[in-house]
């Protein structure tokens, strides 16, 4: 966010190369970074995943509690998403509760999986009215390098298929754990895909400094028929409506392809 | 609560719960200027849902860190009041509201010029005193004529419309109802002289075939509000006018 | 609360005036301003009024809850009283949680309506001890020209006049809503009356700039038959003994004078 | 817990439930000076109620932006420490607290000469350590001596007590079985040599007749805790002097 | 915490008077400062006590209160012990939440009532799983002075020596109050003794002056049966092991002689 | 859960629930270098703790008025992932969290040349990732690894292990089932060449004898923790170097 002198002269750069088709890192303008995911890092969540894209690196981690279910849906499971942008993953994050970088990024990543119906909430319910298991997902961004919403969404897809709840039975109205797990109830795999708006043309999967220099960014979610399942537009900037189109349909292909990363069949 | 299963006759597919047709918008009444201190302000009624914005400004950053050396720095935050709601909720700001103040900033950002002001700040406060559905479209409606109230220069007005699907249709400016119970609920906020979309979201899942559809029809909704923002302001303008001449009259 | 030359300069000439018995804005020093009030303006909310008392603007919304009763009186219904400032209302207002004057104002207009017994709170309980009725009053400023605390006791209670409760059964220990409403049982009228205090006399009814400039500022809430059910001293400077008796004669009369406006009998 | 009604005797309807008549304070003890590093400092025991107010400055005002130009900045922590009243609260300020800091600082705006020091703050901090009905007022009677011990020049002394309603009996001083149990409690702070109520507050409801009749006994007790309070500092200058000539004895 | 180069010099001074045995206020570098300690002064409190430690005074509370057990340890009483650093006590303590020093000051204390057993938490369970009496320890610091450790753990000691638990029965789930009380179950005696570190030399019990030049600081806790169950180390500074050695020495012989002020048999 | 008592061999009594020697520490693994934009990290995993230490810095400090004339001003925050442990909790610091980023920050100040640096500030910023017993100790060996690796110049590395007391033997490097099941837990800090103890901490009992045992125990853990930190900086110049190398022999 800084509007030095140098900020708009590399902004030029940045936009001038984007007119030529060309990215800083080389990348065609609808090229992704290299993902890498590994599941299961942190043996003591009942699920976990962490995210290397590019340089950005995202811990999704995921702990099943009991609790009450919503008094709207009372044999539903509850689903919540969290976001800590950690001060070691850049000088620019803070100690302190979630700003608003930190809650858009957990509620466009929790938009996109309760609109899928990723996981079956109704498979999640104990007593109703009364006990049902709440699914906290945690995005733990561990090293910031663009794209956060993107890599948070696959890598916390990736770490709910990793997902194990555990057994238990119900006696004189208390939950008892019992030996053995399940895997969580999954339905439904949404991918995100961040396009980045650059002297009026997209790119996909932003680096940092695409970011510091983008007019406008939109996120589109995309389940596992295609459909759209979550929007985001985000930053200073508008798009055009064709340029929306456009990356409804790259999005679609963008979103297969990551799909197979967490996705084994 | 059970819902009836009713075999429509023709006609009857095409009108919604409450009487409305498919790509029909609420009533929308809106005044400019309604506020005594704030330096914009403007009111909004759309359907159930009652919104007030009020816009300060431009005036000196505050902390003066924050400042911006090359243009003004714009402030929204988008707050409901306890009683907008059926459920009393806390007056301090939910997740939600924070989410809503950001996106709502970013709506304006394209339409103000901003570097006409460096090292100021202007605030936009949207109260949202009784809410209905849709309610970051209209508080983008009334706070687009606020900052216009406040002589801001505006590129353009931004209008906001939401569409979406329910019931297998898909239908323009949904109230809560229709949010709660339909398919896909799709914000949009245009700034019809730019031909640019500001803000965007989407709930819900829709083909890439009901997605374009339903984009389009909250354009639609986008222009028709246009039409409306105005004509208040120019009923402002007018009102205005007419005090002058009644002053000069008197004297 | 500026301490300017300027600020200085108006202090006196504002003092000057009120000697003359006169105010800026021609009222009499014992004038109130125009008052108009309407109910019913929040259909959502269970009760609401909308007060423009001068420019000053103040919108009270009630809500009822069900919660628990506090512990020393378990068959009573509760009572909260909340205010908000809310910036577009003043330059002055910030966003964020309740400053001072805030929470004065709200325990200023919760004395009265507590106080004169306002509200049959003992009408309330659903079931002793376990669950009885909340009553929200939700003070909320929409402009602010002085005199907040007069308008918001005079709205709150034409909102309390206009709230509906809805019918209920207790069935086995759950409340289920059921179709229709009564109303909220309203057993007294409290109306607080303020005096500003400038250059030694007595104005009522301040507006924003006297307020600015008074030496001390006092209500005095007045019940149906006349008694003093609230009263709050404010400001830096003090009253004499003298003036609080003459203030409260004056309180009287203009107490049944607003007490009409939102009392049909 | 039910009341039994026994008919009182002549004698007996002027005694209250601990034993004072009408118009009797509460026992009262004050010591002026007691902590070594505020600036000045009192405490006061009224009946079970202790109370410990300190004061520091007049100090550079921090931070910079809240001096005030041509006078000092009063400010005013009222607290209660979590184990003075029956159940523990928690020593996060509520909003009573809130609302008491408030009226209290403005109880001593108009006896101290703030206009001596610009730019300055003076920090009244008042800690509740038991609670027992009346602890705004003693408050107020320990944090004006406490202001006094710390050099601060003062118009006069602020004395503050209050008088109510308690079984249709106009009484002094109430404690805090006579405050909840009572018709009306009216706390008043009074700066004798001035003529000055600088605090009055009321809860409950009296008749025009009664309110003169309590505010006047209000004001008769506050002109006692005057006396007590002027005895206090003179205690604490004998103690002084004393010291200084003991050291100068002893040299 | 001054870095100036007043507060150099005056740090030069005191580490020369410390080299040559000797301490600002003529004690010997392993003399305590005269405590005094009174119990019972705040009587609404189950417990309290007051102490002076030279010019540093701490006054302790006690309250009991009846709450939900932790799920580890269903039939053990809450032991919570929370520090207040009002301002009244320095000018150098602010109002607002506790901050880094007032929790460390509230959980060293914990810790060594905690490790040493010395409430009998078992005692103090109603139901177990569902109720027991939590014991809430408050410290209270009504003026810094130095050596704030000791001063509130012997005044909590002496407190909790001093504190009665109302009598109770359960009647169909509900605790009763009855007339009469008993004493807190007391087992163990634990003291804590702090070391500063001036100029390579250990003294006890630091005064303010002290603190503000030390370069570390030691506190041991030491039992009735003179084990160590508590060590905290703080400040900038460092022990070497010898000085750990020679400072849990000394901790014994000074715990034993601080014991007996609130310990009587 | 109940725990049989069995009785055990010669050999048996000297081997932990997880079979190591009483002498002996968990599976160490140290990684150097692993995060692109702090100035300096490190990444360690002890036994199932998994930590990550990142340092920025230094830096101007912000706000300025926190600057210190003529050092640095060390800052750090401790800090625990909300799915690190059994139950989740909460992101927000506890009063644990705020205990040990001081003590842990007090660990390092003695190993910084905190004067090199006057009017700047280092931040430390300590994320547990997975929590097993002594996270405090792992996060010191690697925060001081990031301290190095950002290039800050140290007096030594801190080196930091825990010793403790279980079931009444003396062991190293509990876990989290021996220290909550355990009678002592005593971590300490320690820099190799200043024979400088920087952190020391204990929960439990332990008689005077059983203490220094104790004490001696954690720092020879300390000292084959500061070797492998040794090695880890190594192989993190190797790998720089090698890389420097390859960019040579590729140009």
């Amino acid at each position: 966010m800084t509007s030095s002198v140098v900020a708009k002269v590399k902004q030029r750069r940045m936009a001038d190369l984007v007119s030529l088709g060309k990215r800083l890192d080389e990348r065609g303008l609808m090229d992704y970074r290299e993902a890498q995911v590994e599941t299961g890092v942190v043996e003591k969540a009942e699920g976990s995943a962490r995210i290397r894209l590019g340089k950005t690196e995202v811990l999704v981690g995921i702990k099943i509690g009991i609790g009450e279910p919503f008094s709207d849906v009372p044999n539903q499971g509850v689903l919540t998403v969290n976001a800590e942008l950690v001060p070691l993953a850049s000088p620019t994050f803070e100690p302190g509760p979630p700003g608003e970088d930190a809650i858009e990024l957990a509620r466009v990543v929790d938009r996109g999986i309760r609109e899928s119906k990723a996981i079956d909430l109704e498979n999640l319910c104990i007593e109703p009215g009364k006990k049902v298991f709440i699914v906290f997902i945690d995005l733990y961004v561990l090293n910031y390098d663009g794209n956060l919403i993107d890599a948070s969404a696959l890598a916390a897809l990736a770490a709910l298929l990793n997902t194990k709840v555990f057994n238990y039975e119900v006696k004189e109205g208390e939950v008892q754990i019992k030996p053995g797990y399940k895997s969580l109830p999954i339905r439904n795999y949404p991918i995100a895909i961040t396009f980045a708006k650059i002297n009026d043309k997209l790119v996909v999967d932003p680096q940092l400094e695409e970011e510091q220099v983008m007019d406008a960014r939109l996120t589109m979610t995309i389940e596992k028929d295609e459909k759209v399942c979550a929007l985001q537009k985000a930053g200073n900037g508008y798009f055009r409506i064709q340029q929306i189109s456009e990356a409804a349909k790259i999005a679609r292909q963008k979103a297969a392809e990551l799909r197979k990363l967490v996705v084994k069949k | 609560m059970p819902k009836k299963k009713v075999k429509k006759t023709a006609n009857e597919k095409d009108i919604r719960h409450d009487g409305r047709k498919l790509n029909e918008l609420r009533p929308i009444k809106i005044e400019v200027g309604v506020l005594g201190n704030a330096d914009g302000s403007a009111y909004i009624e759309q359907g159930k849902n009652k919104i007030l914005a009020g816009v300060y400004g431009p005036k000196e950053a505050h902390p003066k860190h924050l400042a911006l050396p090359d243009r003004t720095r714009l402030r929204c935050r988008y707050h409901m009041a306890p009683f907008s709601v059926q459920e009393r909720r806390s007056p301090a700001p939910s997740r939600r509201d924070i989410e809503l103040s950001k996106v709502i900033r970013e709506a304006f950002e394209p339409s103000v010029f901003t570097e006409y002001y460096p090292r100021t700040s202007i605030d936009i406060f949207i109260e949202v005193l009784q809410a209905d559905g849709g309610t970051r479209c209209a508080s983008i409606t009334a706070a687009s004529l606020a900052l216009a109230d406040a002589g801001i220069p505006l590129r353009d007005l931004v209008s906001a419309c939401a569409a979406g699907k329910v019931d297998g249709r898909i239908v323009l400016d949904l109230d809560d109802k229709e949010d709660k119970e339909g398919e896909a609920d799709l914000p949009l906020a245009y700034m019809s002289s730019q031909n640019a979309i500001t803000l965007l979201q989407m709930d819900g899942m829709l083909t890439g075939e009901e997605f374009d559809q339903t984009m389009n029809l909250a354009l639609e909704g986008c222009k028709q509000i246009y039409q409306l923002q105005k004509e208040a302001l120019k009923a402002k303008y007018l009102e205005v006018k007419e005090a002058i001449n009644k002053e000069s009259e008197e004297q």
